[in-house]
C-alpha cells in the first residue's frame, strides 16, 4: 500500500489542515468543519458527518446552499457525540439544527446520543438509506446511506437558504432518500491506512456488487464484463427496487480512484438504459463524490425529481465539492 | 482491579488490535482494532490523569472515554456497557454486585443495539459472560473463578459467532455471506473478559 | 487491468458520449467539443486538445470563461489536424483563434499543421511547458505541458471575454505559462486500455519523480516517503527553478486515481512550505484536474500572481470542470 | 507494388503493434503500436474505398490517410514522408526515381521534427534505409536486392539505437534512463522498409 499521507494516525488531521489552506471559506476547529460566515440567525442549521474516507463528502459540501457544518469521523468510522454537539450548539442560529444521517448503526448511534445530549437545541434528524444492494428487513441493519446523502444535503440545504422552519427542511430531506436509491459495484478494494493491506481480495478477473462505501464487501461477486453490463446490473438493481420514470436527477459516482474518464463511459450507459425505460435524465452529476478511500470502481444513484426538488437542485450552491 | 481491568484490557487489544482489525475487514470496514486501541489508550490517559476515587468512578470515566473516543458502532455500546454498571454497581463491590451490574450492563447493550444473542454481534460473547458470572454467584464459587468462567464462556460466544449468519451491524449488509467469520466485536469482548480474569483478585 | 469500459478502441467515442449525456452545454460533433452557444462573434476563440486520459483536461474546461472548443485525440495521442481545423474554424467570432497547445512533438506538430491549413483563420498559439522535471535544452524535445494547462485556459478565457484582441489573449498565455512551474510524483503506473498492463513497473517500496501525463517514466526513482517529504521534493524542484515568492496560484492535482483526501493532505504540506519560503498561497486548487489515467499519485502546479492574473482567475468560470 | 507495400506494412504492423506499443511503454507512452495500427487501417480503408490510380496517388493518399487518423508525433511524421515521396516522384516510376524520393521524404521529416541521426527516431532507421537506397542505385543492384538492403539498414539502425540517449520526442525527457531501449518509431521505420523489400517486384 503507498498512499499520500504522513502517518496513518494523522491522517484525518493532515487533510483537515489541508482543507482549511485550501479552503478559505471553511473554518475548521475541534474536528468540525464550519463555513466561515455561519450560523445564520433564523436559519435551520444542517449537520452531517460520519467517517472520513468519502471525501469530499461531507466536509466538502460545507457551504452556502448545503451544509453548516460536517463532523470528520477517523476514517471509516463515524464520528463522535461531542463533535455533533459541539458543531449542533455552534450551527444554531435559533431555527433548529437538522442531522443528516447515513443509516449504519455507529452513525446511527453517535448522532442520537449527540441529538439527546444537545438538549438546548432542536434537533430533527433525517437518515439516508439509498443502497438497494442490502436488504432492508428484520436480518439486516437496514439500507445504507451512501450517494444519496449527497442529494439529500444539497436538497434540503437550498430549502433551509429559504427561511422555512425545521420540519419542512427535515420533510423534503426525508422525501429526497424515500425518492432515491443507489447501487455500487468495485473493481477493486479500498485499502485502509491502518490495515495497510486490500479490506477484500478481488482477483483481477472479478468485479464486487453491491459493495458499500467502507470497503464492506458486496452481496456477489460475478465476472468483469463490460461497462454497459456493469452499468444495467447497477441500474437493473434500482430500477427493480424504485421504477425509474418521468424526470430523474442520476449521479454516476467515481469510489475515489475510478478516473473520470471511466465514468462518463459508464454515464453514456445509463443513459442509455434510462432512455430504455422510458425516463428522463433531467439533471445529472458524474464525478468522485461519495468515496471510499481509493477503491476503483462506480455507483449510480437515482433520485425521481418534481418541481420542487429540481428547483432546490438547481438553486445556487458554493462548497468546495459541489458550485454553482 | 478496576482500573487494572481497563489497562489489561488495553494491552491486550492493543496486542490483538490488527486481528480484530483482520476480522473487521472479512465481513465489515476494517477499523474495529484501530478505534478500540485509539479508545483504550484514551481511557488510560483519562484515568492517568483524572485518577479515580472509586469503582463507580473508574466504569464511568472509561465508558464515557470510550464514547468520546471510539466512535463507529463499537464506541457507544461499550461505552454504554461500563457507564451502565458504573450507574447501579453498589458498594461495597461483591462478586454479585458486579455480576449484576455487568448484567445490566448487558441490558443496556442489546438494547441501544437492538440485538439479542445470535445476532452475531459483541453480545453473544457478553450475554454469555454474564450468564457465566450469575452461575458463578449462585453456586458461590470463588472471584477468580468466576471471572475466569466469564472469559472461558465469553471466548466460547465469540467463536459460536462463526457459524452464525450476521443480522446487526455492518455484517448483516452481507448476508449468508457473513458466515463463517469470527464477529470483531465479539472478539474483542472476549479480550476484555479474559483482562477481568487476569486481574482477578 | 480492470476499466471501466465497453471495448479499448470505443473508450473515447464511449466517454464523449457520456459527456454529452452528462452536459447539455456542450455540443459534441466529429471529435470535437464545442460550447453549446458557441461561437461569440468579435470574442477570441480558445482552442485546445490533446490526448485523451487526462479528464477533466481538455474537453472538460469548454465553457463560458475557459475554452471554446476542445479536440480530445486517442488515449494519450495527440488530435489530428482535421479536428483542430474544424474546431479553428468553427470558433471563429472573427477576432482570431487562439492555439492552447501543450509542448509535446505530437500536440506541436498536429496544431502547427492545422494553424498551416486553416489559413482562412487568423490564429495565434501559446505553448505550455511548465514541467521542471524535464530539461528545457537542446537535448529534450523542450519541458513538457502539464498543470499549467489549466491555469493558461482559465486566465487566457476569461481574458478572452473581456473581448480583447487576439495578440492580448495569447500574451496573457503565454505570460501565465511563463509564470509557472510543475513537478509530478507517481506512487503508481498508469495503464492504458490498449496495453492492457502498467506502462512502468513500480514496485510497492518506490515512487517515480518527475513523471509525465502519458505514463512516461520519471527521472528518478527513490523509496516511498511520508508526505510532508514527497511534497517537499516536489516544490524544491519548482522553487529551484522559479522561486517562490509573492502571491501564489498553487494547484495539487491528482494523476487520476488519487483520492481527494489524500490531495489535501499534500495541500496542507505544500503549503507549510510556501509559508516557509516568505511566500503566499493567494488562490489555490486541489483536486483531480490534469491526470493520467489511472495513475496514483501528484502534481504541484505554482503559478506567480500579479493583479492581473489574479482578477482574471476569479472572474466567472462556468464549464464541467471548473465552475465559479 | 505500391498499394501492396501499404497492405504489408499494415499487416506487420498489426503483428507487431503489442511489441510496439511496448518498447513505446518503456520510453514513451505506450500508444505507438495502436496509433499506427490505426493509421494503416485507415490507409488501407482509403486505398480501397478510393482506389488510387498511380503511384504517386498511393503515397498522397497513404500520408493523407496517416496524418488524418493516426495522431501524436508519428503520425505527422509519416505521413510527411509518403506526402514528401508523392510530391516528388517522377513517373514512370524507377528505381533511382524512387530512392531520389525516398530520400526527400526523409528530409522532410528531419525537418518537421528537427531531428537528426543519433537522436534517436525512426530518422536513426530511415536515413540508414535511404542511405542504402542510393548505394543501390549507384551500385547499379536490382530492385529487390536494393529494397532488401534497405530494409536491413532500417533493421540495424532501429537496433543501434538501443544505447542512444533520446534527444527528440518523449523519449527525451528521461534522459539518461533513455539508453537501452530500442526506439519504437525506428522500429516500426523498419517494418516498413522489411515491407517493401517482401512486396518488391
Ligand atoms: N446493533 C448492534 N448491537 C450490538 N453490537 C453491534 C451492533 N452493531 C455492531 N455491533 C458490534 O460492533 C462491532 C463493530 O465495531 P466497529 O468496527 O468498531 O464499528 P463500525 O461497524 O461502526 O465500524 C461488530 O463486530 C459488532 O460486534
Ligand atoms: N522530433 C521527432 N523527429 C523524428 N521522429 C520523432 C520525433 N519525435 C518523436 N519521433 C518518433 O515518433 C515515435 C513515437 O511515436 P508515437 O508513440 O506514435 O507518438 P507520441 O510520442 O506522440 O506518443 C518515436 O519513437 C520517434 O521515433
Ligand atoms: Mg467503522
Ligand atoms: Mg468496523
Ligand atoms: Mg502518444
Ligand atoms: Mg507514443
Amino acid at each position: 500500500m503507498k498512499k499520500l499521507l504522513n502517518t496513518a494516525d494523522s491522517m484525518v488531521e493532515d487533510a483537515l489542515k489541508g482543507m482549511a489552506a485550501a479552503h478559505p471559506t471553511l473554518r475548521i476547529r475541534d474536528r468540525v468543519v464550519y463555513r466561515a460566515d455561519g450560523p445564520r440567525q433564523g436559519k435551520v442549521g444542517l449537520v452531517s458527518g460520519g467517517g472520513s474516507g468519502h471525501e469530499p463528502l461531507h466536509a466538502g459540501f460545507v457551504g452556502y446552499g448545503m451544509l453548516d457544518a460536517a463532523c470528520p469521523g477517523e476514517i471509516f468510522t463515524s464520528p463522535v457525540p461531542d463533535q455533533i454537539i459541539e458543531a449542533t450548539r455552534a450551527v444554531d442560529g435559533g431555527a433548529g439544527v437538522l442531522h443528516i444521517v447515513k443509516n449504519y448503526t455507529g452513525d446511527v448511534l453517535n448522532f442520537e446520543m449527540a441529538a439527546e445530549l444537545a438538549e438546548d437545541v432542536e434537533v430533527a434528524s433525517a437518515l439516508v438509506d439509498d443502497d438497494v444492494a442490502v436488504q432492508d428487513s428484520l436480518y439486516t441493519a437496514g439500507r445504507r446511506g451512501t450517494g444519496a446523502t449527497l442529494f439529500v444535503e444539497k436538497i434540503a440545504g437550498a430549502l433551509a437558504e429559504e427561511g422555512v422552519p425545521l420540519a419542512d427542511v427535515a420533510d423534503v430531506a426525508r422525501a429526497v432518500d424515500e425518492r432515491s436509491r443507489s447501487f455500487g459495484i468495485a473493481l477493486t478494494s479500498c485499502t485502509t491506512p491502518h490495515a495497510g493491506k486490500p479490506t477484500f481480495a478481488l482477483p483481477e478477473t472479478d468485479v464486487e456488487l453491491g459493495i458499500g462505501i467502507h470497503g464492506e464487501p458486496g452481496r456477489a461477486r460475478v465476472p468483469m464484463a463490460p461497462a454497459r453490463e456493469l452499468a444495467a446490473t447497477a441500474m437493473d438493481a434500482v430500477h427493480g427496487d424504485l421504477p425509474l420514470q418521468g424526470d430523474l436527477l442520476v449521479m454516476v459516482n467515481g469510489m475515489g480512484g475510478t478516473p473520470l474518464m471511466e465514468l462518463y463511459v459508464v454515464f453514456a450507459e445509463v443513459a442509455a438504459y434510462v432512455k430504455g425505460k422510458g425516463a428522463r435524465v433531467s439533471r445529472s452529476l458524474v464525478g468522485n463524490y461519495v468515496t471510499s478511500l481509493d477503491m476503483q470502481g462506480f455507483s449510480v444513484t437515482v433520485c425521481r425529481l418534481d418541481d420542487t426538488l429540481t428547483r432546490l437542485w438547481d438553486a445556487p450552491v458554493d462548497t468546495p465539492g459541489l458550485r454553482w | 482491579m478496576f482500573v487494572a481491568w481497563f489497562e489489561e484490557a488495553a494491552r491486550l487489544v492493543h496486542r490483538d488490535r490488527e486481528r480484530l482489525t483482520r476480522l473487521d475487514a472479512a465481513i465489515g470496514d476494517a477499523d474495529h482494532g484501530t478505534n478500540l486501541d485509539r479508545g483504550l489508550t484514551e481511557v488510560h490517559k483519562a484515568l492517568t490523569e483524572w485518577p479515580p476515587e472509586s469503582p463507580v468512578q473508574v466504569l464511568t470515566s472509561a465508558g464515557t472515554a470510550l464514547i468520546r473516543r471510539v466512535g463507529g458502532a463499537s464506541g457507544p455500546l461499550y461505552g454504554s456497557v461500563f457507564r451502565q454498571m458504573g450507574k447501579v454497581l453498589e458498594s461495597p463491590v461483591t462478586l454479585a454486585g458486579f455480576s449484576a451490574a455487568f448484567e445490566e450492563g448487558v441490558v443496556a447493550v442489546e438494547r441501544l443495539g437492538k440485538a439479542a444473542p445470535g445476532d452475531k454481534t459483541m453480545v453473544d460473547a457478553l450475554a454469555p459472560a454474564s450468564r457465566a458470572l450469575a452461575l458463578a454467584v449462585r453456586d458461590g464459587v470463588g472471584v477468580r473463578e468466576a471471572f475466569e468462567q466469564a472469559a472461558r464462556a465469553a471466548a466460547e460466544g465469540a467463536e459460536a459467532t462463526i457459524p452464525m449468519q450476521a443480522r446487526k451491524g455492518r455484517a448483516s449488509y452481507l448476508g449468508e455471506r457473513s458466515i463463517g467469520h469470527e464477529d470483531p466485536g465479539a472478539a474483542s469482548a472476549a479480550l476484555f473478559m479474559a483482562a477481568l480474569a487476569t486481574v482477578a483478585p
